[in-house]
């Protein structure tokens, strides 16, 4: 017999879970897209912001969501600061170097975390930490669909600057051209610190919206979600903003549903397996396409 | 100054850990120190970080080889004591194992290497002592479901629980590993509600106890009681879990509460030392050093074999547990330690098993949920 | 100086290059308002170069630049946009993700031109009517020479105070280069200043007002195109006759 | 004599667009075919066809007589096929006689020939003073002819040059047409893309007129540009 | 060319006369030569032929695997199973790169990623095949020629024998036709085909070296820890910081990549002694500076700016 009912739980889950996924892969997409910096301390900024939450509680009391009026500003600055001062010099460099920049600065971000928190792992715990909502049979997780909403509002947001306004347009250019974007008065080094700035605050908002869930380690877990965001967005199409949400939820229902039906020790192997299938069907991602000429 | 040698994980993954052995090694030191050192001079640590990793690990030992130091404590994962300890017994250096609990490192272990904390059959077997503690009291405990992560320590401990929970008669209705990262255990446990296990064995670090907790309670995941390995252990699990913590039981080293002499002693020193409530780890580091201190105390010189002499006659009762290092059951250089078994009870980690070392009985059954 | 007051653009004694490579020497150029200026020469003397500098592409290492009566030595490619300057490299720099469309807009990606974007997208399109058969196309999907017209019309869409054009007529087959030179020519009537670097010396010195010549980084002729075109020096090396 | 290269009814489309619309052609050995036409006619597409880098949707094509249309580009180029990129495309990091080093293997695989080969090539096209200087830093001409000297390096019976002579300035291009005429002296077939009438009419042993993707006319260098129907698509009035 | 091999001569002398000037610094040293070895291994691919892998740690694992469970296993001699992990990885690189090839750029670099991940849960989670999680001992080696194949001496000189090859391997690519159709393929895949090279086969040949060379020093890094763990053996840290001691060298440069090793480890191990806690903290702060600094690697920039300069001057004058 067939369980429909505990299907349909698994699949909600799933559905929340890649939800969560999303969120921490948008924000990678977007700097990938723009810059083509493969960007390893993604992650590690994701580590920032349950810091940022652990601390504003700890020492004031706030609820994580509240702590999102001061992750998200404070990301934003610290992303454009670190683009203008650090990233911006490898413009000419060959696009390793990015990549293992943003690596130094994974383990710079994790050291420091390390020496200030020290390596205990930190949470906060909120009220609603294992509350469910029901839904018939099916319940689900409080914090989950508090993150799922926040992932809503968040690339809702952010769609509708990119494909909607001016500057969105001229992101898209930088994106597609640098010195062309120049040419037609564009700054692109303040777009692109901008750019790493939202990307930043994006995943300093995943942190934070991802901290009643999980415990923050300075050094250990950044490079697990840089892996999921890379995962993410490869499978939405690097620098599709919308694709990520559909790659994030794809991410989600297949390791969720791998861990329930098949064994879940391999539960991240499902998702690297469909991301290695779409990558190898189809290249640009489930909705990227670029025109190559010869 | 004798000079003792430390290879510890002070930065890197398992960071965590270090700092806390590092915590229980000095309150060893200022003891030892207070009490006029070793062979009267003071006693000094000279310590290397070994980044998590074991070829620093392998470069520490031979820095500290040349400056000739008459044994060395280390390290805390079993990926980098394995290879010290294979390291040290070719070149003929005393090991005292500080965190590592993986049996591979004693079993068949060398002359070289000296374990005073558990292992995994020793916590394993406190868990299914516990399990059949409870069944004295109730025969109807007869399945159990058994979820752990895949590092070393969770797998070594799952495959000590399977084998004894067939050799006492425990029927293994769940039995799932997950990768280490994970942080949604639902489709597990989903699976787990519908096998209603009376007895649920899981092995997890902090961050994923603390997890697999909350979603059981999510699940609606119920057993007649709960074992949660290393995890459920630290007093954060209880801040982070809350009242889902309640009834939890777990197998540690030791305890604050435990009746051994001079354990509130200790207690004190090790929270005035990092301002935390201590934990076994801490515990664990301090052993190591009393454990070192008293052999360099006997010994008849710093040669390195005579040092390992004495410590296979080591016989030293200590807050933390009795010490003797003995060949059994294919182990060598191994303490034959009474682990704890600890049981989270308003709010608080209370031993209650094994009885004689206990502090208060074992609440049983777990109610469900929704009695709670 | 009146006469200095009416220059556009001025340039005086600049020393160009890359790395640690000088490629012009010394160079000095003038464009008054309403003047066509072409500057010719052979491959790799140094136009390019000239009108990188101009455009802020690379830094002069010696020397001055004024456009529109400021200094601009030294600036970004964005900020000389702003105070209205369009060039067109070679190369084109096109967007090539997005529509046709969306590279004109993009032209007019400043407030100023922002507010003229309609008016300014009608005269490029009729002064180039292919462009609005690929409208909707993206730009990299374009032959190099429908490329082009983009390229340019993509200039002339900031509503700019001068234009800077590299080759334009590269890769554009016969009948297009005379339509694009016509083009370039009717724009210079408007009074639009224009540097024009172009291969196809013929063509430049019967459009252009002015030209000046480049050698090897070293500049060696300048004078009105009328002249320039019956010069002997010029016949031989350029004209090929 | 006999046929060097033979295209029969190539049609390529890209999606709905049908940017080579069923072109056929055959060029005799030691010959120059012009192919000339409006911007986007399609013949950078039939270029790409014919050497390989895209599949065209029917049509064969045949090499001396031997039908290449499955082979991918490279095994084109084994068999005789060598072609310039309209946009050049050297390995910038590479110096000049390496790039040219790379082509030069394909015939001689042995290091020391392989060298003097892309050595003599270099020479040919004027570039030997600069073997050592990185590719990354040349300009538009020498561009050119370190393109030509790559594709003549692989020792092509058939070679393709894309606008080769756009850009040139006139003494430059007057050199350009000299030395395509030389290569045929040696026997080679020659098919190219030119906007430059100068080029074709003084080359081309015969033209090819393409527009929306087909065939409009061909002939004569000489017939051809007075067809009424090339002035008003292509060359415009005077 | 004469040159590297001069150098390469000298070096090899030094390397053969370290051990007994410092006997007492070998572990360092064989770390030092094995990332010398492996980074060596993986330019092959990711800078000759500028195919950016982050899944090395692969090859290590199934040339340690291979090794460690041969020997505690199976009692197969290291000798026959690093034979045999040798095949495997050249075998697993060529289905590997089939697989993957035809992506591009970070594309490629993701999807290395990912398989790699997927032999750690492979490695970990198939105990029958691997030991599983708690991982596998080498307890006993026989002993060719009475050598004792777990002392430090012989594990150094295994080291330096693996670094040395690799490193030779790569001299005699860099000047051959194989040498240059790496390079013409990493500039340019469409302009190497117009000079009749099939990209794909010269990527997976690449590979398949690359592959079986870091499985060659994965063998004989099992020895030298005598017990390997999934985890650390297949982790992506491994891949990474593989990749990193070649591309701070300087990619595609014959002498790079060891530079780079002696930085990375010499530093690490520098900077572990010195800094305490804080050793990662500078050694992220080194890796960033350099790569800000000398993004073509601190053998590759100046190599660069020499010859452009070098040439400037002529041209000038
Ligand atoms: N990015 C660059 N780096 C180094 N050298 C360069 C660069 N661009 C151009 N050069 C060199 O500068 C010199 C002048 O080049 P420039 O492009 O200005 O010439 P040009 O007159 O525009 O020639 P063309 O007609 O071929 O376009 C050439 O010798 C060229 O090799
Ligand atoms: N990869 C592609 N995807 C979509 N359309 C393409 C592609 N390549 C070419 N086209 C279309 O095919 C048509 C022919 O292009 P092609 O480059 O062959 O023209 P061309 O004759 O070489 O022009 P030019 O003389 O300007 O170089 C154009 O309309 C172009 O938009
Ligand atoms: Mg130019
Ligand atoms: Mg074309």
């Amino acid at each position: 017999m067939f369980d429909y009912v505990s299907f349909l739980q698994n699949l909600s889950n799933g559905v929340l879970i890649g939800g969560v996924y999303a969120l921490i892969g948008v924000g990678l997409t977007l700097v990938f897209g723009v810059m083509k910096i493969i960007n390893f301390a993604h992650g590690d900024f994701v580590i920032l912001g349950m810091y940022c939450a652990v601390l504003l509680n700890s020492l004031l009391g706030w609820d994580p969501y509240l702590s999102l009026l001061v992750a998200m500003p404070l990301g934003f600055v610290a992303g454009a600061l670190l683009q203008r001062l650090v990233l911006s010099r490898l413009m000419e460099a060959p696009p390793e170097s990015s990549l293992l920049v943003t690596l130094g600065l994974a383990l710079v971000i994790g050291n420091i975390l390390l020496l200030t928190f020290g390596a205990e792992p930190k949470s906060v715990n909120v009220s609603y930490a294992s509350s469910t909502v029901s839904l018939g049979e099916v319940s689900f997780s409080m914090i989950l669909l508090l993150a799922g909403l926040a992932t809503m509002v968040v690339i809702a947001g952010l769609y509708t600057v990119l494909n909607h306004t001016e500057l969105g347009r001229a992101i898209r250019a930088t994106a597609d051209n640098r010195l062309g974007a120049e040419l037609v008065g564009i700054n692109t080094r303040w777009i692109e610190a901008v750019v790493f700035g939202i990307g930043m605050a994006l995943a300093v908002t995943a942190g934070v919206v991802l901290i009643p869930l999980l415990f923050a380690t300075p050094t250990f877990s950044g490079a697990i979600f840089t892996l999921k965001a890379f995962v993410v967005t490869v499978l939405g199409g690097l620098g599709n903003i919308g694709a990520a949400i559909a790659g994030g939820l794809l991410l989600g229902v297949v390791e969720v549903m791998g861990a329930s039906y098949l064994t879940s020790d391999y539960r991240d192997a499902y998702g690297l397996l469909v991301f290695l299938l779409i990558l190898l069907l189809r290249p640009e991602g489930l909705f990227g396409k670029t025109v190559k000429r010869v | 100054d004798i000079e003792v040698g430390v290879i510890n994980s002070l930065s890197g993954p398992f960071a965590a850990f270090g700092e806390r052995y590092q915590a229980g090694m000095e309150v060893a030191l200022e003891e030892i120190n207070a009490g006029g050192g070793v062979r009267g001079e003071p006693l000094t640590l000279s310590v290397q970080d070994d980044r998590s990793e074991a070829t620093s690990a392998l470069a520490a030992i031979e820095s500290l080889n040349r400056q000739d130091v008459p044994l060395i404590m280390g390290s805390y994962a079993s990926s980098i004591t394995g290879p010290m300890a294979q390291l040290m017994t070719r070149q003929e250096i005393p090991l005292i194992v500080l965190g590592s609990a993986d049996n591979s490192i004693t079993k068949p272990g060398s002359p070289w290497v000296f374990r005073a904390k558990h292992n995994s059959t020793i916590v394993a077997e406190s868990y299914f002592d516990y399990f059949d503690f409870l069944r004295e009291q109730d025969d109807s405990l007869e399945t159990v479901a058994m979820l752990y992560g895949n590092g070393a320590w969770p797998a070594s401990l799952a495959e000590e629980g399977e084998r004894l929970a067939e050799e006492r008669g425990y029927e293994v209705v769940g039995n799932q590993s997950y990768d280490q990262g994970t942080s949604d255990f639902r489709p597990i446990l989903n699976r787990f509600r519908s096998e209603e296990p009376d007895l649920l064995y899981v092995v997890a670090y902090a961050e994923d106890g603390v997890a697999i907790a909350r979603q059981m309670r999510e699940v609606n995941l119920n057993a007649k009681a709960v074992a949660i390995d290393t995890g459920a252990a630290l007093p954060s699990f209880v801040d982070q879990v809350g009242d889902l913590a309640e009834y939890v039981a777990t197998v540690v080293s030791w305890s604050k509460d435990v009746q051994y002499e001079g354990v509130e002693d200790l207690y004190e020193r090790l929270k005035a030392k990092t301002g935390e409530e201590p934990t076994f780890y801490e515990a664990e580091g301090y052993l190591a050093l009393r454990v070192a201190a008293d052999a360099l105390e006997r010994a008849e010189s710093l040669e390195r074999s005579d040092v390992r002499d004495v410590l296979a006659e080591t016989d030293l009762d200590t807050p933390v547990t009795h010490v003797a290092f003995e060949s059994f059951d294919g182990f060598q250089g191994q303490n034959p330690i009474r682990s704890l078994v600890l049981q989270i009870q308003d709010g608080e980690h209370v031993t209650v098993f094994p009885t004689d070392l206990a502090a208060e009985d074992v609440r049983y059954p777990t109610p469900v949920w929704d009695e709670r | 100086m009146s006469d200095q007051a009416d220059n556009v653009l001025s340039i005086q004694n600049v020393d160009l290059g890359y790395g640690s490579l000088k490629v012009v020497f010394d160079a000095s150029l003038t464009v008054k308002s309403g003047e066509l200026v072409g500057l010719i020469g052979g491959n790799g003397s140094g136009k390019s170069t000239i009108l990188r500098a101009v455009s802020g592409m690379i830094k002069p290492w010696k020397g001055t630049i004024h456009f529109d009566g400021q200094e601009v030595s030294g600036r970004k490619p964005h900020e000389m946009a702003r105070v209205g300057l369009a060039h067109v490299p070679m190369g084109r720099q096109l967007f090539g993700n997005m529509t046709v469309h969306d590279n004109l807009l993009l032209g007019a990606s400043l407030p100023a031109a922002r507010d003229r974007r309609d008016e300014n997208l009608e005269k490029v399109l009729t002064l180039f009517p292919d462009l609005k058969k690929y409208a909707r196309e993206k730009a990299v999907q374009l032959s190099g020479g429908q490329q082009q017209m983009v390229a340019i019309a993509r200039g002339l869409m900031l509503g700019p105070k001068m234009l800077l054009l590299d080759e334009p007529s590269l890769g554009l087959s016969p009948l297009l280069v005379k339509d694009v030179m016509a083009a370039i020519r009717r724009v210079a009537d408007t009074g639009m200043p224009i540097l024009l670097v172009e291969q196809n010396v013929k063509q430049v010195l019967q459009v252009s007002d002015r030209a000046y010549v480049l050698e090897n980084g070293y500049q060696v002729l300048d004078g009105p195109s009328s002249e320039l075109q019956d010069n002997e020096k010029i016949k031989k090396a350029y004209l090929g006759l | 004599m006999p046929s060097a290269l033979k295209a029969d009814g190539i049609t390529v489309s890209f999606g709905g667009v049908v940017a080579v619309n069923d072109v056929s052609l055959d060029v005799e050995q030691g010959k120059i075919l012009g192919l000339i036409g409006p911007n986007g006619a399609g013949k950078t597409t039939l270029f790409n066809a014919l050497t390989g880098f895209v599949t065209p949707q029917a049509g064969r094509i045949y090499l001396h007589g031997n039908e290449i249309t499955r082979l991918p580009p490279y095994m084109r180029t084994r068999v005789g096929i060598g072609r310039t990129f309209q946009t050049e495309r050297p390995f910038e990091e590479l110096t000049l006689l390496e790039n040219v080093l790379v082509a030069a293997f394909l015939k001689e695989p042995k290091r020391k020939k392989a060298e003097q080969l892309a050595m003599d090539v270099l020479e040919k096209v004027g570039l030997a003073d600069r073997y050592d200087q990185p590719a990354l830093d040349l300009n538009l001409a020498r561009r050119r002819r370190l393109e030509l000297a790559k594709a003549l390096a692989v020792q092509p019976s058939v070679l393709f040059l894309d606008e080769m002579m756009a850009g040139l300035n006139p003494p430059a291009l007057k050199e350009m047409i000299e030395f395509v005429r030389r290569l045929t002296d040696q026997n080679l077939t020659i098919v190219m893309v030119e906007h430059i009438m100068e080029a074709i009419i003084e080359l081309s042993d015969h033209v090819i007129v393409m527009a929306n993707g087909s065939v409009i006319t061909e002939g004569l260098p000489r017939d051809v540009i007075e067809d009424p129907r090339v002035i008003t698509a292509y060359l415009g009035e005077d | 060319m004469k040159k590297h091999y001069i150098i390469f001569a000298g070096l090899v002398m030094v390397g053969i006369l370290y051990p007994q000037m410092f006997p007492g610094y070998l572990s360092v040293a064989i770390t030092l030569l094995l990332y010398a070895g492996w980074a060596t291994a993986w330019d092959i691919l990711g800078g000759w032929a500028g195919q950016v892998s982050l899944g090395h740690a692969s090859f290590v694992g199934l040339g340690a695997y291979f090794v460690a469970v041969g020997t505690a296993h199976h009692e197969i001699a290291p000798w026959w199973s690093i034979l045999m992990a040798l095949v495997a990885a050249a075998m697993l690189a060529y289905l590997w790169g089939r697989l993957t090839f035809k992506l591009k750029g970070p594309y490629f670099t993701l999807s290395t990623i990912a398989i790699a991940e997927i032999f750690r849960l492979i490695a970990i989670n198939e105990g029958w095949l691997t030991g599983g999680a708690t991982g596998v001992f080498i307890m006993t080696l026989p002993e060719p020629f009475g050598l004792d194949l777990f002392s430090r001496q012989v594990n150094y000189y295994l080291a330096l024998a693996f670094a040395a090859i690799t490193v030779l391997v790569v001299m005699l690519i860099s000047c051959s036709k194989f040498g240059y159709q790496l390079r013409a393929v990493r500039e340019d895949e469409d302009s190497a085909m117009a000079s009749g090279i099939n990209p794909t086969t010269v990527k997976l040949k690449a590979f398949m070296l690359s592959g079986a060379l870091t499985a060659l020093g994965g063998g004989i890094y099992a020895i030298f820890l005598s017990f390997i763990e999934p985890h650390i053996i297949f982790y992506l840290l491994l891949s990474v910081q593989i990749a990193l001691t070649a591309i701070i060298g300087g990619r595609g440069t014959i002498w790079g990549p060891c530079v780079g090793a002696l930085l990375i480890v010499g530093s690490g191990e520098i900077f572990r002694t010195t800094f305490a806690e804080a050793n990662m903290l500078i050694y992220g702060l080194l890796i960033m500076v350099v790569v800000i600094f000398m993004p073509r690697g601190i053998v590759g920039e100046p190599a660069r700016y020499l010859i452009r300069r070098v040439y400037a001057k002529r041209a000038q004058g």
